[in-house]
């Protein structure tokens, strides 16, 4: 058990060197200088020789990438290169919140609808019930995440007017206490959350639905018919927990998606997260801030991934016996 | 429970007491069994024939248009749909109906073309880790744990944007980005596969290593991967319309689903002209709903084992 | 005195144990420890014991499907195991082996004709219109109709899967066959059909058996000679009748009366076994029975026995042979 | 006193997409106070699927339809699911064949066992525990205190095997249902298994309805012996008459083509063909095909039951009155 989160651990590394390398190099593919946006026009061509060497950019590609892999380590993601001076870091600390906000109310409502939808359906297989589950989760993953958020705006945001369509808190209005602004933020969230929520919704039932199909055709949930336990005890105590398990897998896996969902999301609902941030640097050409967004979501896949594989193995005792 | 007491009942026994009847018309080979499955799948009939209806669409595109592509009329700006103008005009006066048709052809060709080139990328490298197994398997997978570790589509945003965006560059890139679980698939499909004491029968009747991945191996290994290709041309054209629509993917005047979309993101746009965003949004989700379905029956149609 | 066709000379197959945070090899698995013993040309042995004693691993490795750890294998003047690429795929047409699993060892994709007649066209022995009357005439010898050729495996039942897979062994005339469990997936009444049929084929083409089974029954029916097999080590080695009028390792004993015998009035006293098989991951020390064994002496725990003939061919590994 | 079982022109089918596959043919038979029956028969000739049908442990698209089901006399078919939870378990319980799955892999081997003894005797957690180490104890479970902790992948097939049995036994069941217990073991562990079943008989006062496709296995269980193919009765006899004197062709077969431990055989005698696909069962006698001494009237009609003896019953038109005079 503990060597196999050591070695998870371990695993973990040449997943993040891999991973920036990429990006870094991606980075690096930018035609033209990374420095054009930064210095002024007017500087000789000399001068701006001094500041790539200073920057060290006249270096090799993999030199370059091991100053800024010790820099990276030390938790300096260097400097926005169009917000002067700034540190990637500072930028990205501001817009974490918000990001954090909205996937991790999505991971929840998501799982809370669709584990009770997907049990429901399996335990109805061929049913008319389980037939439509199916079909709308199909639908579900098949819409477009723009696009649903368009139609949400254009429905209740400017035919009937309930919801606000854009940011995070109405604009220029001061709220008197800790409880306003939460209520306020809580109405802003309501069209994203959705948004984000009906793709990531539709692939949790699809997920816990064929994991609980899989699950109570085993033995096991054979024998506990056979003890003369309830249905209900049945599904949701032997079948449930077991069909759980590999969701729990998936929902790590999943988060690529899910940030993929909230860049896309943020960016209709001017959401002030991590997906505007990055829409913003890619028009400014910020390729300090490109860099440190693409890793600090990278890390967080990574985590996710292995915490989901720890909690795994913890709960699974089959594991404990491998 | 029941399914596998089924499957006793009938594995014991031939499929067919007729085998001794020399017919040869009804041998049931497994292509016949396949069809006959995915048949019964009403659904993915119905997904079929949209798909069908709007690839012939798309094909037919030059036939059909009522005008030309990329035909400004500043004159004919931003008409609302009428019977000279079936869709509309957008901000610059061209005809909608016929940027939509033309659009089909790009967004369904970048779903194709990216599934394809992730699907060779996978097979290959999945095949050479599963059948070589130790570090070169080691290595595949290492690098595929870090590619299913990228944040996706901000990666594929930034990309876009470095690399400028076109229709190559977001074929490139979703193709480049989405190969890993077919390359996962292939591999466990060759690991089972490898188990399987067929392929034990061809290395003891002294077949060569070619001819034990490419006879024995792949044609087994292949449903899988064409499931997933399926979904994952899906999830292309998704992709590229959110590029597209963010204005990091095909580049006008070119057009596609997602860039007709484009001028949605302005509130004006979105208030007050909904039929430069309805019908290409709706025609994204109306191909993709149709691929999953396809795909899905696929999945029940190949690997009875996946049907629930 | 007939030649041996087959001899093994301590023979080894060991699986690396893989553990720790770096997945270096903690240990080894010893499937196949030390193995000895030759079969004569035309006869059949029987290698039995209990699942995960490492006889199918023995059957692949004599084969060279599996690669050995050490050990010699003799077939006929061939050294199997130091045999180059291009010989032992020549050598392959002589030696070949029948599957446990009717299902699992046809290729679903392939027909029976390409099941049957790869083989002809790897060794480039005959293509097209010969290949499939040749095809067509083993089909035939193994109980099947001609026009099967063209059916997919899945349209037969698991006895006709088996005479499929019985033809693809015999189509290039091999001279040694290790049947790796050919019956133990098949129906009672289907099982007396194919150890017929292996038997017929056997008169017919001259063959050399190893029949690998954990039916007793069978393996009494079936092998002249018969091995017993536990934790990757013969325990015992002797001639079918002598084996089983007069076992004389505790183990065989067991297993012999653990048999359950279809007589009502069957009344024999029965030797059960204490506890489990122990892993092979980690035998005991000395005899590596001596955990299970009611005889079990101090030396038995410390001492390991060798493998040593008692008279007559039988050989027994057992230090207390003599006290029994 | 009524027979403690009695099941009536049992039929149990399964509504596929391929079509309608019978199963269970209609089946009747009893089980008296304390007598161990064995069903033999093939792999997928029902045997299982029958005794699942009287636990009513059939579902989706399984059809089940019987004149009588009755446990003392009293009938399954009509009893609410409710009603029916207290007997399974309690008065009727089963041993699976698959010790490796059939136990949930994320309880531990306790709390699966305290589960039916809380569920039907109403006991606490502490009793229940006291309860379930006691049962342990009697499968022959070492350390039975510690394994009660235990999940079940630490466990051998042959422990999840006596744990299983520990469970079927712990609310002292009228009836055991022992679906092929020992088919997936070891012969050795099989050896203790028959062993601690043969012992727990003579010492629990439940009757047992043993399920084989192994006359040697069946032969040191039972007393009374039903064989069965393609879903019907085709022979019933005490073990005796059924291993030393058996009318119908198949059971014959059956008893032929297996080789013996004891005694050298020149050749084995098998059944030609394979069983019929249950989807296009042949008509008349559904053995017929296979049958060496099939006349004309077996490809027409089904045989009706004859009696040989007192108690000893067989299917077959060789042996019916009827039959007799059509082949004469």
């Amino acid at each position: 058990m503990k060597q196999y989160i050591v070695r998870r651990f371990l695993q973990m590394i040449p997943t993040l060197l891999g991973t920036t390398f990429i990006v870094f190099v991606i980075i690096n593919m930018a035609p033209g200088s990374p420095l054009s946006h930064m210095v002024d026009p007017t500087i000789s061509a000399e001068a701006i020789e001094r500041r790539r060497e200073q920057l060290g950019l006249d270096r090799p590609l993999l030199q370059r990438y091991g100053s800024w892999l010790v820099e990276a380590v030390q938790g300096n993601l260097g400097y926005s290169t169009r917000y002067r001076g700034r540190l990637v870091t500072d930028i990205i600390q501001t817009r974490l919140g918000p990001t954090i906000i909205l996937t991790f109310s999505s991971i929840i409502v998501s799982f809370i609808l669709a584990v009770p939808i997907g049990v429901i359906s399996a335990t109805r297989q061929y049913s008319a019930l389980d037939y439509s589950v199916v079909v709308s989760a199909i639908a579900g993953v098949s819409i477009p995440v723009f696009f649903l958020g368009i139609v949400l705006i254009y429905l209740f945001g400017f035919q009937l007017g309930w919801l606000p369509v854009g940011g995070m808190a109405a604009a220029g209005v001061r709220h008197p206490t800790w409880l306003s602004y939460a209520a306020d933020v809580a109405r802003h969230l309501v069209l994203p959350l959705v948004t984000l929520t009906a793709a990531n919704t539709a692939r949790f039932v699809r997920f816990t639905r064929s994991s609980m199909l899989e699950v109570i055709r085993q033995d096991y949930v054979r024998t506990a018919r056979a003890k003369g336990l309830s249905e209900r005890v049945v599904i949701y105590r032997h079948a449930l927990r077991n069909a759980l398990l590999p969701v729990v897998t998936i929902l790590g896996l999943s988060l690529p998606f899910l940030f993929s969902g909230a860049v896309i999301t943020e960016a209709v609902f001017a959401w002030p997260g991590m997906g505007t941030l990055l829409i913003e640097s890619v028009s400014l050409r910020d390729y300090g801030l490109l860099m440190g967004i693409n890793l600090f979501l990278a890390v967080l896949v990574i985590i996710g991934n292995l915490l989901a594989d720890i909690f795994y193995s913890v709960v699974d005792p089959r594991i404990r016996y491998d | 429970m029941m399914r596998r007491i089924i499957a006793k009942l009938l594995k014991s026994s031939a499929s067919d007491n007729s085998l001794n009847g020399a017919k040869n018309d009804d041998i049931v080979s497994p292509g016949k069994i396949i069809w006959k499955r995915f048949r019964r799948n009403r659904i993915a009939i119905v997904g079929s024939v949209v798909l069908l209806v709007l690839i012939v669409l798309a094909i037919l595109a030059p036939v059909i248009a009522p005008y030309e592509r990329d035909a400004i009329e500043l004159a004919r700006r931003e008409q609302a749909p009428s019977s000279e103008h079936l869709f509309g005009t957008d901000r610059q006066g061209r005809d909608l109906f016929t940027r939509v048709l033309y659009g089909g052809r790009i967004s369904l060709s970048v779903g194709l073309v990216a599934s394809s080139l992730q699907m060779v990328i996978g097979v290959i490298l999945g095949c050479l880790a599963g059948y070589y197994g130790k570090w070169i398997d080691t290595i595949i997978m290492r690098i595929t744990d870090m590619v299913i570790a990228f944040p996706f589509l901000a990666l594929a945003i930034t990309a876009a944007a470095i690399l400028g965006p076109s229709i190559y560059n977001t074929m490139l890139i979703i193709g480049l980005l989405t190969w890993t679980e077919t390359c996962r698939l292939v591999r466990g499909q060759f690991l089972s596969i490898k188990q399987m004491e067929y392929i034990e029968a061809a290395k003891a009747t002294g077949a060569s290593e070619f001819r034990i991945v490419w006879r024995h191996m792949l044609p087994n290994a292949w449903a899988p991967v064409l499931i997933s290709a399926t979904l994952i041309m899906a999830t292309a054209i998704l992709v590229e319309a959110a590029l597209s629509y963010l204005g990091l993917g095909v580049q006008a005047p070119i057009p596609s689903w997602g860039n007709i979309l484009e001028p949605a993101r302005s509130m004006v746009v979105l208030m007050n002209m909904w039929w430069l965003w309805l019908p290409p949004g709706f025609l994204i989700f109306i191909s993709v709903l149709s691929i999953n379905l396809v795909g899905d029956g696929l999945r029940d149609a190949l690997d009875p084992r996946l049907k629930n | 005195m007939t030649e041996p066709i087959v001899k093994l000379e301590n023979v080894k197959k060991y699986f690396p144990i893989r553990g720790g945070v770096f997945s270096r090899v903690v240990g080894n698995i010893k499937a196949v420890d030390d193995i000895s013993f030759s079969i004569q040309k035309g006869e059949t042995l029987g290698l039995v014991g209990e699942s995960g004693c490492g006889k199918s691993t023995l059957g692949r490795t004599i084969l060279k499907l599996l690669d050995p750890t050490a050990g010699k294998v003799f077939y006929k003047d061939f050294d199997i195991f130091a045999t180059q690429k291009e010989e032992l795929r020549n050598l392959r047409r002589e030696m070949q082996i029948i599957f446990q699993d009717p299902y699992s060892s046809l290729n679903p994709r392939l027909n029976v004709g390409e099941i049957v007649g790869e083989c002809l066209e790897i060794h480039g022995i005959a293509y097209g219109r010969e290949k499939q009357e040749k095809v067509e005439s083993m089909l035939e010898v193994c109980g099947l109709a001609p026009h099967h050729r063209r059916r997919y495996p899945h349209e037969f039942s698991g006895g006709q899967r088996q005479r499929i897979g019985i033809a693809r062994a015999l189509t290039l005339n091999p001279d040694f066959i290790v049947a790796d469990e050919p019956i133990s997936s098949l129906d009672v009444s289907i099982q007396a059909q194919i150890v017929n049929l292996m038997e017929e084929l056997q008169e017919k083409f001259g063959l050399t058996y190893l029949f690998i089974s954990h039916d007793l029954s069978m393996v009494r029916h079936i092998s002249d000679h018969v091995a017993v097999m536990y934790l990757g080590k013969i325990v015992e080695i002797s001639g079918k009748k002598e084996l089983y009028q007069n076992p004389l390792h505790p183990y065989t004993q067991a297993l012999l009366s653990a048999v359950p015998v279809m007589d009502p009035d069957h009344k024999s006293k029965r030797i059960i076994l204490r506890g489990d098989v122990p892993s092979p991951a980690n035998p005991p020390q000395g005899c590596n029975f001596n955990p299970r064994c009611i005889y079990a002496e101090e030396h038995c725990r410390n001492e390991e026995p060798e493998l040593r003939d008692v008279g007559s061919g039988h050989q027994v590994s057992c230090h207390l042979v003599e006290k029994m | 006193m009524p027979d403690l079982l009695e099941v009536k022109n049992l039929y149990t089918s399964f509504h596929t997409e391929d079509g309608v596959v019978p199963a269970v043919n209609g089946i009747t038979f009893n089980l008296k106070h304390g007598e161990s029956l064995g069903i033999v028969g093939e792999s997928g000739c029902g045997k299982s699927v029958a005794c699942l049908s009287i636990m009513r442990l059939i579902d989706h698209p399984g059809k089940i339809k019987a004149d009588a089901i009755k446990l003392d006399g009293v009938e399954l078919q009509s009893l609410s699911e409710k009603k029916m939870r207290t007997i399974r378990g309690n008065e009727m319980a089963f041993i699976f064949q698959e010790p490796m799955t059939s136990l949930n892999p994320v309880y531990t081997i306790g709390f699966q066992l305290q589960e039916a003894i809380q569920l039907h005797q109403g006991l606490n957690k502490k009793q229940s525990r006291t309860k379930s180490e006691e049962m342990l104890k009697m499968v022959g479970i070492p350390r039975a205190e510690k394994v009660f902790d235990e999940y079940p992948p630490s466990l051998s097939g042959g422990m999840r095997q006596r744990a299983m049995i520990a469970m079927a036994l712990s609310c002292e069941p009228k009836i055991l249902f022992a679906d092929e217990p020992t088919t997936a073991l070891d012969v050795t562990i099989q050896a203790q298994i028959l062993e601690l079943m043969n012992d727990l008989k003579q010492r629990i006062n439940t009757s047992i309805i043993f399920i084989s496709h192994d006359l040697g296995v069946i032969s040191e269980m039972v007393d009374r012996v039903i064989v069965m193919y393609c879903g019907s009765i085709i022979e019933d006899a005490d073990i005796r008459t059924i291993i030393k004197n058996p009318k119908h062709p198949y059971t014959f077969g059956l008893i032929n083509s297996k080789p013996r431990i004891d005694v050298d055989l020149d050749k084995l005698i098998p059944i030609p063909g394979s069983v019929p696909n249950p989807l296009n069962i042949p008509s008349g006698c559904p053995y017929q095909p296979r049958c060496e001494s099939a006349m004309d009237i077996c490809k027409s009609k089904i045989p009706g039951k004859s009696q040989i003896n007192e108690g000893h019953h067989v299917s077959c038109w060789l042996f019916s009155k009827q039959g007799g005079k059509i082949k004469s």
